[in-house]
C-alpha cells in the first residue's frame, strides 16, 4: 500500500482549525503548536487520524508553573509531546491555563495512555482535566492538601543536624521510642 | 561487655543463660523481605552469591513479619509509606531489631523535601544505622555484625 | 498548610488506606455485596518489585479487576532538582530508575545539552554508548533474576547476580560507585576511562556469552517456564500503542520501535545491531526480547571496544559550561574564574522548553526540561516507562489468576523508583 | 533383676519427652511476650484488610476437596498391601488391580465430565 506524503503539521492545523491554533514556535529543531485550551481534544483527534500526519503515539504530558515571573499568557502551561511512528517525527502541543480555575479537556478518548499522566498533573499541579474517567490523586495520599509541584508550594526543607545545632533539633524532633 | 568476661570462670547461671540465649538469637536472625528503593538492590546483592548474607545466619528472607526477627529498612521512607512501615514493625514477633540501611532511611539523605520522612527513627526505634548511598554490601554486613555484638551484650533484665 | 507532618499523623487508623466507599467507581458491584473478595496485593509484597499496591477484586482465584495504587515511593525528585543547579541535579536523577541510573543521567544531560546548546566530543559519545549498554546488561540481569525467582527458578537469580557483580566492578572502575555513579555529566562524562577498564571489559565480553547460553538453557525450553509464561498477559500491538507502552514490552507485541534505531542519539547510528521482536505479545515473548537484547548489547560493546582509544577528550572544553581540570587552575586566570563561577553559581540556560527521549532498559525515558533563564531549572518532568506499564497492568491481567499477575508484573519489568519518582 | 532390663527404654522415653517439652516451651519461657492490638490485627501486606475475611467460597474448592478425599481413601487401602506384598504374590496383585481399576473408571468418568477443570 502507498504511504500518503507527510504534511506539515502547522499548516495542516492552520487550514483545518484556524481559530484554535494561536502560535507556532520553533526552538532547537522542535516545533510547538500553541492551542486554545478548550479544543485540545479536537486538535489531538485531528492530528492522530488524518492520513498525512498520523501522530499515533502520545509520549508525555508535562505541566509547567510560571509562578514568579508570569512571562507567558497564563500561569500554567501543559505540554503534550506526541510522536508519529509512520513519519518518525515529534510534535509538541502547548496549552496555557489560567490560575483561578485551571481546566483542560481530557485526551484519554484519543490516547488512553494519557489517563495516568493527567492524573499525575492533577495531583502535582492542581490542573483539573474535565471528562477524565477517574480524576483522583495518583502519587500523594488521597487526603493530602496542596499540590506539591507548584512553585509557590514550599519544598518542606528541614534543618540539617550538625554538631552545633543537634541538641535543639533533637529536642523537638519526634523520635519513636517503642 | 560484662557477659563475655564472665564466660571464662562459669559465673552465675543467669550470665551463662544470657550468653546462651543471645548466642541463639544471633545465630539465625531472619530478616524481613522488605525492600523500598535503591538500597534494596544492594541488599539483594548482599544476599546473592558474591557476598552471601547466609554466612551470618540470614539464610531465609521471610516475607511475613510474623516469622521475621530483623527489619532492614532499605530505602527512602515516604509519607505515604510511613504507616505501612509502622504497621509492619508492630506486627513482628517480639524479640525484633531494626537496621536502617542507607542515608535515606537514617536521616532523609539527599531528599530533604515534603515527600520523605527525615529518618525512619521518627516512626520506629532503630538499633543500627548503616551509612552509604547505597551502602556497599560490605558496609551492610558490618552493620549486621555490629547488631550481633549489640544483641550479645544484652542481659535478661532488658528483655524478660 | 502543614508541610512537615508530625509522626502520629502517620500512624492514624484508617487514614491512608482506601476504605469501601472510596472504591465506588473502581471495582464492580459484586464487591459490595460480598460476592467477590477485595485483597490488597499491597506495598509490602515479595513479588511486586518494589512498593506497588494492587487492590485485587477476586472471584475465587480469578482476578475480576485490578486497581494499581502507586505513590508509596514518591520522593519528589523533580521538586528537589528545581532547587539545584544543573550540574548538581545530575546526582538526583541517579536515584530515579535505580536499576539503570545512567539512562536517567543520559536523559537529563542530553536535555541540558540541547537546551544550553553544549557540544559533546565524539569520544565522549562513544564512552556514553558503551556505559549505557553495560548498564542495560546489569539491569536486564536483575530483571531476569527477580522475574525467574518470582516464578520459582531460584538458581537463575544467583547466577545473574554473579555476572552483575562483574558489570558493577567495571562501572565502579569508571565512576567510583557501583550503582549511583552519576558518570554522565552535561558535556560528556565525568572522568576518562581508567587503564584497567578495557582489559576487564575484554575479559567480561569473552565470558558473558557463555553465561547467557546458561540462562537460555535453564529457562527457554523449560516446560514449567513455558506453561507459566506462554499465553499469559497478552497485549495486542494496537492496545500497547494506545496505552503508550514502550521498550521491550512494546516490542514483545511486535511493534518495531526502538529509539536507538528510530531517533539515534549519541552515535548509535554508527553501531550495527538488530532489534528483537515478539509475535504474540505475551510474557514469554517479552522475556525472549530482553534475552536477545543481551546479545545485542554484547555486540555493541564489542564494536565499541575496538574503537575506544585509551586516552582522549572525554568532556567538552567549552569552559562556559564545564569546569576546567585542576591542572589548568594553577596556570591560567580564566580557568580560575570559570572554576569559581561554575561551582558557586552554575551555568545559566535560556527560558525555553526541550523534550528528549532515551531508550532505557525498560522503555522510553522522556525528559522535559524548562529553563528559567537563570541557573536553576523551572520544571523537570521525567516521563518514565514504569508509570505507563503499571497503568496498563489492569488490561493485561484481566481474567487471569493471581499467579499470572505475578508473571505479568515481572515481564513488564516495573521499577517503583522509576514509576513514582 | 528384670527391672534394669527396662532402663534404656525408660531413659529414651524420658529424654524424648524432655526434648519435646523443651522445644515446645523454650520460646514461651525466654521469648518476651508483648501482645498488642495492632500485632493481633490480620496481616495483609501492610494495609488494613477491606471486608470480612470469612466469605462464601466458590463451589470448585468443594469439588476439589471431595475428589481428594476419595483418592486419599484409596491410597490408605494400598498401605496394608504394601506390608505383606511379598507373601500375597500374584493373588494380591490381581485383587488390588481390580480395586484400582474400579476407581480408575471413576477417575476417567469425572475427567471426561469436566469436573477437573477449574471453570
Amino acid at each position: 500500500m502507498q504511504i500518503p506524503p507527510a504534511l506539515d503539521p502547522a499548516e495542516a492545523v492552520q487550514v483545518a482549525m484556524p481559530d484554535s491554533l494561536l502560535e507556532v514556535k520553533l526552538f532547537r529543531g522542535e516545533t510547538t503548536l500553541i492551542i486554545k485550551p478548550d479544543d485540545i481534544a479536537k486538535v489531538a483527534q485531528y492530528l492522530r487520524d488524518t492520513p498525512g500526519l498520523v501522530y499515533n503515539f502520545l509520549s508525555d504530558i508535562s505541566a509547567v508553573d510560571y509562578y514568579p515571573d508570569y512571562n507567558r499568557p497564563e500561569r500554567f502551561g501543559v505540554a503534550y509531546h506526541i510522536y508519529s511512528m509512520l513519519y518518525n517525527r515529534r510534535l509538541r502541543l502547548k496549552v496555557f491555563v489560567p490560575e483561578e480555575a485551571p481546566e483542560v479537556p481530557t485526551v484519554t478518548s484519543v490516547w488512553p495512555g494519557a489517563n495516568w499522566l493527567e492524573r499525575e498533573i492533577f495531583d502535582m499541579m492542581g490542573i483539573n482535566f474535565s471528562g477524565h474517567p477517574d480524576m483522583r490523586r495518583l502519587l500523594m495520599p488521597q487526603d493530602w492538601d496542596g499540590h506539591p509541584h507548584r512553585r509557590d508550594y514550599p519544598l518542606g526543607y528541614e534543618q540539617v543536624q550538625f554538631s552545633f545545632n543537634v541538641e535543639d533539633i533533637l529536642k523537638h524532633k519526634p523520635l519513636a521510642k517503642e | 561487655m560484662g557477659v563475655t568476661s564472665k564466660l571464662g570462670n562459669l559465673g552465675v547461671v543467669t550470665t551463662t543463660l544470657d550468653t546462651a540465649v543471645n548466642w541463639a538469637r544471633t545465630g539465625a536472625m531472619w530478616p524481613l523481605l522488605f525492600g523500598l528503593a535503591c538500597c534494596a538492590i544492594e541488599y539483594m546483592s548482599t544476599q546473592a552469591s558474591n557476598y552471601d548474607m547466609s554466612r551470618f545466619g540470614m539464610e531465609l528472607n521471610r516475607a511475613t513479619p510474623r516469622q521475621a526477627d530483623l527489619l532492614i529498612v532499605s530505602g527512602r521512607v515516604t509519607r505515604k509509606m510511613a504507616p505501612v512501615v509502622r504497621q509492619l514493625y508492630d506486627q513482628m514477633a517480639s524479640p525484633k531489631w531494626v537496621i536502617s540501611m542507607g542515608d535515606c532511611a537514617s536521616c532523609g539523605g539527599v531528599y530533604n523535601n515534603y515527600a520523605v520522612v527525615q529518618g525512619v527513627d521518627e516512626i520506629i526505634p532503630v538499633d543500627v544505622y548503616v551509612a552509604g548511598c547505597p551502602p556497599r554490601p560490605e558496609q551492610l554486613l558490618h552493620g549486621i555484625l555490629t547488631l550481633h555484638q549489640k544483641v550479645q551484650s544484652e542481659t535478661i533484665s532488658q528483655w524478660a | 498548610m502543614a508541610v512537615v507532618q508530625s509522626p502520629d499523623s502517620y500512624i492514624q487508623e484508617g487514614k491512608w488506606e482506601g476504605n469501601l466507599e472510596q472504591l465506588k467507581g473502581l471495582v464492580s458491584e459484586r464487591a459490595f455485596t460480598g460476592e467477590t473478595m477485595l485483597l490488597n496485593m499491597g506495598p509490602h509484597h515479595p513479588s511486586t518489585h518494589g512498593v506497588l499496591r494492587v487492590l485485587l477484586e477476586l472471584d475465587g482465584e480469578r482476578i475480576v479487576t485490578a486497581v494499581p495504587d502507586i505513590g508509596y515511593l514518591h520522593t519528589g525528585i523533580e521538586k528537589s532538582i528545581e532547587a539545584k543547579t544543573y550540574e548538581k541535579g545530575v546526582t538526583l536523577t541517579d536515584r530515579m530508575d535505580y536499576l539503570s541510573p545512567l539512562s536517567n543521567n543520559m536523559a537529563f544531560c542530553m536535555a541540558v545539552e540541547k537546551l544550553a546548546d553544549i557540544d559533546v566530543p565524539e569520544r565522549a559519545q562513544l564512552i556514553r554508548v558503551m556505559v549505557l549498554e553495560l548498564q542495560r546488561i546489569a539491569s536486564h540481569l536483575v530483571w531476569l533474576g527477580t522475574h525467574a525467582i518470582d516464578l520459582g527458578a531460584m538458581s537463575v537469580l544467583l547466577y545473574c547476580f554473579r555476572e552483575r557483580e562483574k558489570v558493577l566492578d567495571m562501572l565502579e572502575m569508571l565512576s567510583g560507585q557501583r550503582m549511583m555513579g552519576s558518570y554522565i555529566r552535561p558535556g560528556g562524562v565525568w572522568r576518562d576511562i581508567t587503564p584497567d577498564f578495557k582489559p576487564a571489559l575484554r575479559k567480561f565480553l569473552d565470558e558473558f556469552p557463555r553465561s547467557i547460553n546458561d540462562y537460555q538453557a535453564l529457562l527457554e525450553k523449560n516446560p514449567l517456564w513455558i506453561d507459566r509464561t506462554q499465553g499469559v498477559g497478552v497485549i495486542e500491538p494496537e492496545v500497547a500503542l494506545a496505552w503508550s507502552m514502550t521498550g521491550p514490552s512494546l516490542r514483545g507485541s511486535g511493534v518495531n520501535w526502538d529509539i536507538r534505531k528510530a531517533e539515534p542519539y549519541s552515535g548509535y547510528e554508527t553501531f550495527d545491531f538488530n532489534v528483537p521482536l515478539g509475535e504474540h505479545g505475551d510474557v514469554y515473548d517479552r522475556f525472549m526480547c530482553r534475552i536477545l537484547e543481551l546479545w545485542e548489547s554484547v555486540k555493541i560493546l564489542d564494536q565499541g571496544y575496538k574503537r575506544l582509544s585509551d586516552k582522549g577528550p572525554f568532556r567538552t572544553d567549552n569552559r562556559k559550561y564545564v569546569p576546567p581540570p585542576r591542572s589548568e587552575l594553577g596556570r591560567s586566570m580564566e580557568a580560575v574564574i570559570h572554576h569559581f563561577k561554575l561551582w558557586t553559581e552554575g551555568f545559566s540556560v535560556p527560558d525555553e522548553e526541550v523534550y528528549v527521549s532515551v531508550e532505557s532498559p525498560r522503555g522510553e525515558i522522556g525528559c522535559y526540561l524548562h529553563g528559567t533563564g537563570g541557573t536553576k531549572p523551572r520544571r523537570v518532568h521525567f516521563k518514565t516507562p514504569s508509570l505507563i506499564h503499571v497503568s496498563a497492568l489492569p488490561i493485561m491481567s484481566q481474567g487471569h489468576f493471581i499467579a499470572d499477575l505475578v508473571a505479568i508484573i515481572g515481564s513488564v519489568d516495573i521499577v517503583l523508583g522509576d514509576c513514582d519518582r | 533383676m528384670a527391672l534394669d532390663a527396662f532402663a534404656p527404654i525408660t531413659a529414651l522415653f524420658v529424654i524424648s519427652l524432655l526434648v519435646t517439652l523443651l522445644i515446645l516451651f523454650i520460646s514461651r519461657i525466654f521469648g518476651p511476650q508483648r501482645p498488642s492490638v495492632r500485632k493481633a490485627a490480620p496481616y495483609e501486606s501492610g494495609m488494613k484488610p477491606i471486608g470480612p475475611a470469612i466469605r462464601r467460597l466458590p463451589v470448585q474448592f468443594y469439588l476439589v476437596a471431595v475428589l481428594f478425599i476419595l483418592f486419599d481413601i484409596e491410597v490408605i487401602f494400598f498401605l496394608p498391601w504394601a506390608v505383606i506384598f511379598r507373601d500375597l504374590a500374584v493373588y494380591g496383585l490381581v485383587t488390588m488391580g481390580v480395586f484400582t481399576l474400579i476407581l480408575t473408571i471413576g477417575l476417567v468418568y469425572e475427567w471426561k465430565s469436566g469436573a477437573l477443570e477449574w471453570e
